[in-house]
């Protein structure tokens, strides 16, 4: 599917991860494949209990032990899912760095930030603490925090969610990581923050050739910085590509009825498109199509048999029984008023 | 570090609690049954001289005015004299008072060395038989009452088995921790169940805590992230357990003193009840507020140099 | 009940008068010692409003802005530091007992939480009853009766009446706090970001009810929200809100289509947007909201502010007639139209 | 508005459906057991009594565990067993008594100061801070000490220093459901103070209440166990296991069933207190989050 120049890093083959028993498992995140090629921002997007976070938390190990993880996931060419927990931590931090949505919560609120900065760079580099020292600056600085020198000294209560949110990315950057994994980074800040932080995420990763996946449920984030996006329903793909293609021409239902509950291009006060119901709990999902009980072009087929990933054109991946329907039910885009 | 003002502040705040522990002290002494000056008069005393100890105890003067001159004899040390041991009162207690503090911090240590390796172990086995069994355990320490603890142990261990001494306290440092042992343990039993079970609840907690899942995403070890991430950060609410249940410690202390007859201030404070002994009474459980004030501060003090930030407020 | 919405002109439904709130933080005996000052948070800095019948008056601004503050104090649930509410052209402020419950009866609030804002001890159908007996809107038999008229209202299904809050969807959850709020047969509505804890999907349904049964019912709606593109949907007229005072206020699609204040500006290019062509390299505003516990002088807008001059750190613009609507910026003509 | 507190079927369906989760968990159950065999020894002792439990026998003092004495005899020939069951009727009590009016007040208390706060919380504070500065104990006892021993004093005065146990627990609770929407919610539909702190707040905070005071109860039989062995709760010869105990305490050598068997009973009553509180403390933990 990949038409990019770039060589792809990460390349996720059927991931299935799952919590709970082995006889009643709780599934997920079900054979998603997705491959992300070097300096690329994919977009990973989807609504809570669809399996994006999840997915993100499966590539580093760190759902184990109480999540089970199958299928490849082959990091420049080495599967991470054989691998030892000591294996991984050479991997962690170092190669593909993480970041979380509560910057509240997602520092430890006893130690300085220096520290928190500087023990990645024990864990990962040979740096003495003088250079240590000087290196956390450097990231405070290249993250855009002001008067970064006096700042290590701080504890996180003393920033403000913007700037535990810079923190953060300055800690996950310390050790150059080609990868770059965001879940959902920018939800729990405002709107200025937002745009201040997913510019500075594009501009590190345009900077440095750092890969960088980007969990969110916001459709405008995607289409305002990510490359490609792969959309994700109850654990499982629905459709993947390039984000132009999917935001500017959606064809899986979900994506079409996601995109349409947007208001853009509509009168004022007048019903927004709306998928019925809720997303779904994961212990109820169908065998066949997860989207099928909320989609309004399902046959009878859907719920029992599962579409498969097929390609349209070149750069896209939709996996849907009913393309057509979907194309006729939501029809071509109003035009702009 | 806590700031200087925080520190001052902290003292300050005890100043309005003690006055009302004052108050109270000294409401319930006046309250107790019996003329004081009954008691500690001779058997034939006459009505003039009765009247002269009332008058020397300041007891015909107005409440207030005793109220007052009670505040400033404590404020200067001067807690009169015992009826019962006829000896000034803050001699009596300073001199019962080290076995007591010796006793009390005995078992707390005693207790972390119990609790702190049982409330790791259930914690990283949540729901195991492991953690079942732990649980159960601390559920039966929790179920026994000190002085039944140290009945069995010194029957079993002192008297039967004669491992160690039935009572005594010992003169050097290595015989007070041999001869204390058994009622030290009896107060840990109970102190460390209280422990495990807040400290395997907070393990729980900041072992699934984001900061933590963020250290595994660093990349760190897991001896790291133990000791500078989760335990660090589970230390917090434990030391303030801790020092919430200074109250309870000394309780246990008051029975296992009595239990053991060990000649500390609990044990003082059984007997000048029952002797009515006022003065002494009165002292001892002013001795009592005053520890566990301490106690309260050296708390609050430790958890704002753990956690900065307490330290602002 | 049913009043067909107005244009304006008429007389407003709810005026704000100078509208300011500050609390008081807690200062510690420590703050005392080391001298360090009251602090006071601003959180409403006086704002002058006129809500007309029957319109959706939209309030967006970032978190701490104050935005909840006011909707709260609209509610009756804080009670001003300054300045007036006035509903119906008579003063709402610290309304006691039953004069209090009679404006509580004309205006109801929806909450943001769809977690903590129903009772969980509580099925629905004794929320509902319980907000219908205690302002005696019903009697006997009635009641239940008009519990299930105001389910259907809101398109809960049948049996929703006997379950718990916990038993519903965060979306379903709104339905009934929407369905608690109309059990009273209120003329105005606040609604305080009844959406944004909703997932993307869901959203769009909640909205889809609250403009039907406006227009149904005829209400009036304060559409409290950070997310602007439903804030431009929904409303009628849109006010901004910045440290607590309204930077500009206007009709909807003029201010979203031609927004005068340089923060109004901002807010809307940094709202993500579909458009991938819209993309930008640079943040659309710098800098973070100053803490309502030390408002800048001047303009408090001008430490962010690109176009700032002297006269901006010096005098604090007031809100004047710009275009259709009104802006406080000292420069308002010429940053509005750049 | 009587209508409002009627049972509806599903709040019944919910009762039954929390029993049966509650009776799935063996604590519970072992907890429930304990606690029902605890409670009918304590309502009809002479039912399971073998012996009159003050009946001196000086042919058998002091006898080992037989089949006519199971749990021995003590130094008058009383038999013990009869003597630990007749004192569950008095430690049982202990740990209602104890603890019921401390529950009632300070239930009361912290509703009012944590819904209202002010002043009025300022005072509750300081008070809170002077009374937990005493050992539990110490203050017992000197209270005891005014009031004179006797099981009656003895519950005013852990009654005198529990309330502010619960006080304090029911402010903090009170507190953070306060600060819920739909305490937010009730004040813009207009409800009063007290239909709020009722209906909506109490109903919400009384969970942790309600299993704190299961805890308390065992506490409340230790403590007044302890205070029977002091010397200064129920007096002998009125049997209580604090009381047996010191009885037999001169006695560990030659006639060890005389502590043992009453300590057994103080542990197993204050097990199934504690069991309870425990799995009550899981299974009403809020749940829909």
């Amino acid at each position: 599917m990949a038409t990019q120049e770039k060589p792809v890093v990460l390349d996720v083959r059927h991931l299935r991860t799952e919590f709970g028993t082995r006889e009643r498992p709780l599934v997920a995140v079900d054979d998603v494949s997705f491959q992300v090629a070097a300096g690329e921002i994919l977009g990973l997007v989807g609504e809570s209990g669809s399996g994006k976070s999840i997915t993100l938390r499966s590539i580093l190990g760190i759902i184990r032990p109480r999540g089970r993880v199958a299928g490849e996931i082959l990091w420049n060419g080495q599967d991470l899912v054989p691998l030892s927990e000591a294996q991984l931590r050479r991997i962690r931090g170092r190669e593909i760095a993480m970041i979380f949505q509560e910057p509240m919560s997602s520092l430890n609120p006893l130690l300085t930030v220096g520290l928190q900065i500087s023990e990645n760079l024990v864990a990962h580099t040979d740096l003495d603490a003088r250079q240590r020292r000087a290196r956390a600056i450097e990231l405070l600085d290249l993250v855009g925090i002001p008067a970064a020198r006096n700042r290590l000294d701080d504890f996180p209560h003393e920033f403000s969610g913007g700037m535990r949110q810079r923190v953060m990315i300055a800690i996950a950057l310390a050790s150059n990581p080609k990868l770059l994994l965001a879940d959902e980074p920018t939800t729990a800040l405002d709107v200025t923050i937002q745009d201040q932080i997913l510019r500075l995420i594009q501009s590190l990763s345009r900077d440095l050739g750092m890969a960088v996946i980007l969990v969110t449920h916001d459709m405008g984030v995607v289409a305002e910085t990510c490359d490609r996006v792969a959309v994700m329903y109850g654990g499982r793909l629905c459709e993947i590509g390039s984000t132009a293609d999917v935001i500017g021409d959606a064809r899986h239902p979900y994506s079409l009825g996601l995109l349409r509950s947007i208001p853009r291009d509509v009168a004022p006060r007048t019903p927004l498109y709306s998928i019925p119901g809720a997303p779904p709990a994961l212990n109820a999902l169908p065998p066949g199509c997860a989207f099928s009980a909320r989609c309004p072009v399902a046959g009878r087929e859907c719920p029992d048999l599962r579409p498969k990933l097929e390609a349209i054109g070149t750069s896209r991946l939709v996996a849907c029984h009913h393309l057509e329907d979907a194309q006729a039910h939501f029809g071509p885009r109003e035009a702009a008023q | 570090m806590p700031s200087l003002s925080y520190l001052v502040a902290r003292l300050l705040q005890i100043i309005p609690t003690f006055l009302l522990v004052m108050i109270f002290i000294f409401l319930l002494v006046r309250l107790l049954p019996g003329d004081p000056a009954i008691a500690m008069a001779e058997a034939k005393a006459t009505d003039a001289q009765l009247e002269q100890i009332r008058h020397n105890l300041g007891l015909d003067q107005p409440l207030p005015v005793q109220f007052l001159v009670f505040v400033k004899n404590t404020l200067t040390g001067e807690l009169g004299r015992s009826i019962m041991l006829k000896a000034p009162v803050t001699e009596i207690i300073l001199a019962r008072l080290p076995t007591t503090i010796f006793l009390a911090l005995y078992s707390v240590v005693l207790a972390i060395f119990l609790a702190g390796p049982l409330a790791f172990l259930a914690a990283s086995r949540v729901n195991t038989p492991v953690d079942v069994a732990i649980r159960g355990v601390f559920q039966l320490g929790l179920s026994m009452p000190v002085f039944y603890i140290g009945l069995l142990l010194l029957t079993v261990l002192a008297a039967q088995l004669r491992w160690f001494p039935v009572g005594g306290y010992g003169k050097t440092f290595l015989a007070n921790l041999y001869h204390l042992i058994l009622p030290a343990l009896s107060v840990a039993l109970y102190t460390s169940a209280i422990i495990l079970r807040n400290l395997r609840a907070s393990l729980i907690e900041v072992l699934d805590a984001d900061y933590v899942q963020f250290a595994r995403a660093k990349g760190l070890s897991p001896r790291i992230i133990m000791t500078r991430h989760v335990l660090r950060n589970a230390l917090v609410s434990t030391v303030t357990l801790l020092g919430l249940s200074i109250g309870n410690l000394m309780s246990g202390t008051l029975v296992t003193e009595t239990v053991f007859a060990i000649p500390g201030v609990g044990r003082l404070m059984l007997e000048a009840i029952f002797a009515r002994d006022y003065p002494l009474i009165q002292g001892l459980t002013l001795t009592f507020a005053v520890l566990v004030s301490v106690v309260f501060l050296l708390t609050d003090v430790v958890q704002s140099w753990l956690d900065p930030r307490l330290r602002q407020s | 009940m049913t009043t067909i919405p107005t244009s304006a002109g008429t007389t407003p439904l709810l005026s704000l008068r100078a509208l300011s709130i500050q609390f008081e933080k807690r200062r510690s005996l420590s703050d005392t010692l080391a001298r360090r000052p009251q602090q006071v948070v601003s959180a409403v800095n006086g704002i002058d409003l006129d809500v007309m019948p029957g319109e959706t008056l939209g309030i967006v601004g970032e978190s701490g802005c104050g935005k909840s503050t006011l909707a709260r104090l609209i509610a009756g649930l804080h009670r001003p530091t300054s300045g007036d509410i006035v509903f119906e052209g008579e003063s709402v402020v610290g309304l006691k007992g039953a004069r209090r419950r009679a404006y509580n009866r004309r205006v109801q609030m929806m909450f943001q939480d769809p977690y903590t804002s129903l009772n969980p001890r509580m099925t629905v159908r004794d929320t509902l009853r319980e907000a219908i007996s205690v302002h005696r809107m019903r009697e006997g038999a009635a009641i239940d009766q008009r519990v299930d008229e105001l389910l259907d209202l809101v398109r809960l299904p049948e049996g929703a009446a006997e379950k718990y809050p916990h038993e519903f969807s965060g979306g379903q959850r709104q339905r009934i706090g929407i369905a608690r709020a109309l059990s009273l047969e209120p003329i105005c509505l606040v609604a305080d970001e009844l959406v944004s804890a909703l997932d993307v999907s869901v959203q769009a349904q909640v909205v889809n009810l609250l403009i039907e049964l406006q227009d149904e019912l005829g209400l009036t709606v304060l559409f409290v929200a950070h997310d602007l593109r439903l804030v431009r949907h929904v409303s009628h007229r849109v006010a901004v809100i910045y440290l607590g005072a309204i930077v500009e206020i206007g009709p909807s699609e003029a201010l979203f289509s031609r927004p005068m204040h340089p923060y109004s500006k901002g807010l809307l290019a940094a709202a993500p947007s579909l458009d991938p062509d819209a993309r930008r390299r640079a943040p659309a505003l710098s800098g973070e909201l100053p803490s309502p516990l030390a408002i800048p002088p001047g303009c408090p807008f001008h430490v962010r502010c690109p176009h700032a001059t002297e006269l901006c750190r010096r005098e604090k613009p007031a809100l004047r007639p710009v275009g259709a609507g009104m802006t406080a910026c000292h420069f308002a003509e010429t940053i509005g139209d750049a | 508005m009587t209508a409002l507190t009627q049972s509806h079927s599903p709040t019944r369906g919910r009762i039954a459906a929390f029993l049966a989760r509650a009776f799935s968990r063996p604590s519970f159950v072992v907890g429930v057991v304990i606690l029902g065999l605890s409670l009918s020894l304590a309502l009809f002792p002479q039912v399971f009594a073998p012996y009159d439990p003050l009946a001196f026998d000086l042919q058998a003092i002091q006898q080992r565990p037989s089949l006519a004495h199971p749990f021995g005899t003590d130094n008058f020939g009383r038999d013990v067993l009869s003597r630990v069951i007749w004192a569950y009727r008095v430690d049982m009590q202990m740990a209602f008594f104890a603890t019921i009016f401390a529950l009632l007040i300070g239930i009361t208390v912290g509703a009012f100061v944590g819904y209202y706060g002010g002043i009025a919380d300022v005072i509750f504070g300081r008070c809170v801070d002077a009374i937990i500065t005493f050992p539990f104990l110490v203050l017992v006892i000197a209270i005891v000490a005014v009031l004179g021993p006797g099981l009656v004093n003895m519950y005013v005065a852990i009654t005198a220093v529990n309330w502010v146990y619960y006080a304090r627990l029911t402010r903090a609770e009170i507190m953070a459901q306060k600060a819920n929407d739909y305490a937010a919610a009730g004040l813009v539909l207009g409800y009063s103070d007290r239909r709020i702190i009722f209906r909506h707040l109490l109903p919400n905070a009384i969970s942790p209440i309600l299993v704190y005071w299961m805890t308390d109860m065992a506490l409340a039989i230790l403590l007044g166990s302890s205070l029977g062995y002091l010397g200064l709760g129920a007096q002998p010869p009125a049997a209580e296991w604090g009381v047996l105990i010191a009885e037999g305490r001169n006695f560990l050598m030659t006639a060890w069933w005389m502590s043992l068997m009453p300590g057994i009973a103080i542990v197993l009553t204050g097990l199934g207190f504690s069991l309870v509180g425990d799995a009550l403390a899981d299974l009403l933990r809020p749940k829909g989050r």
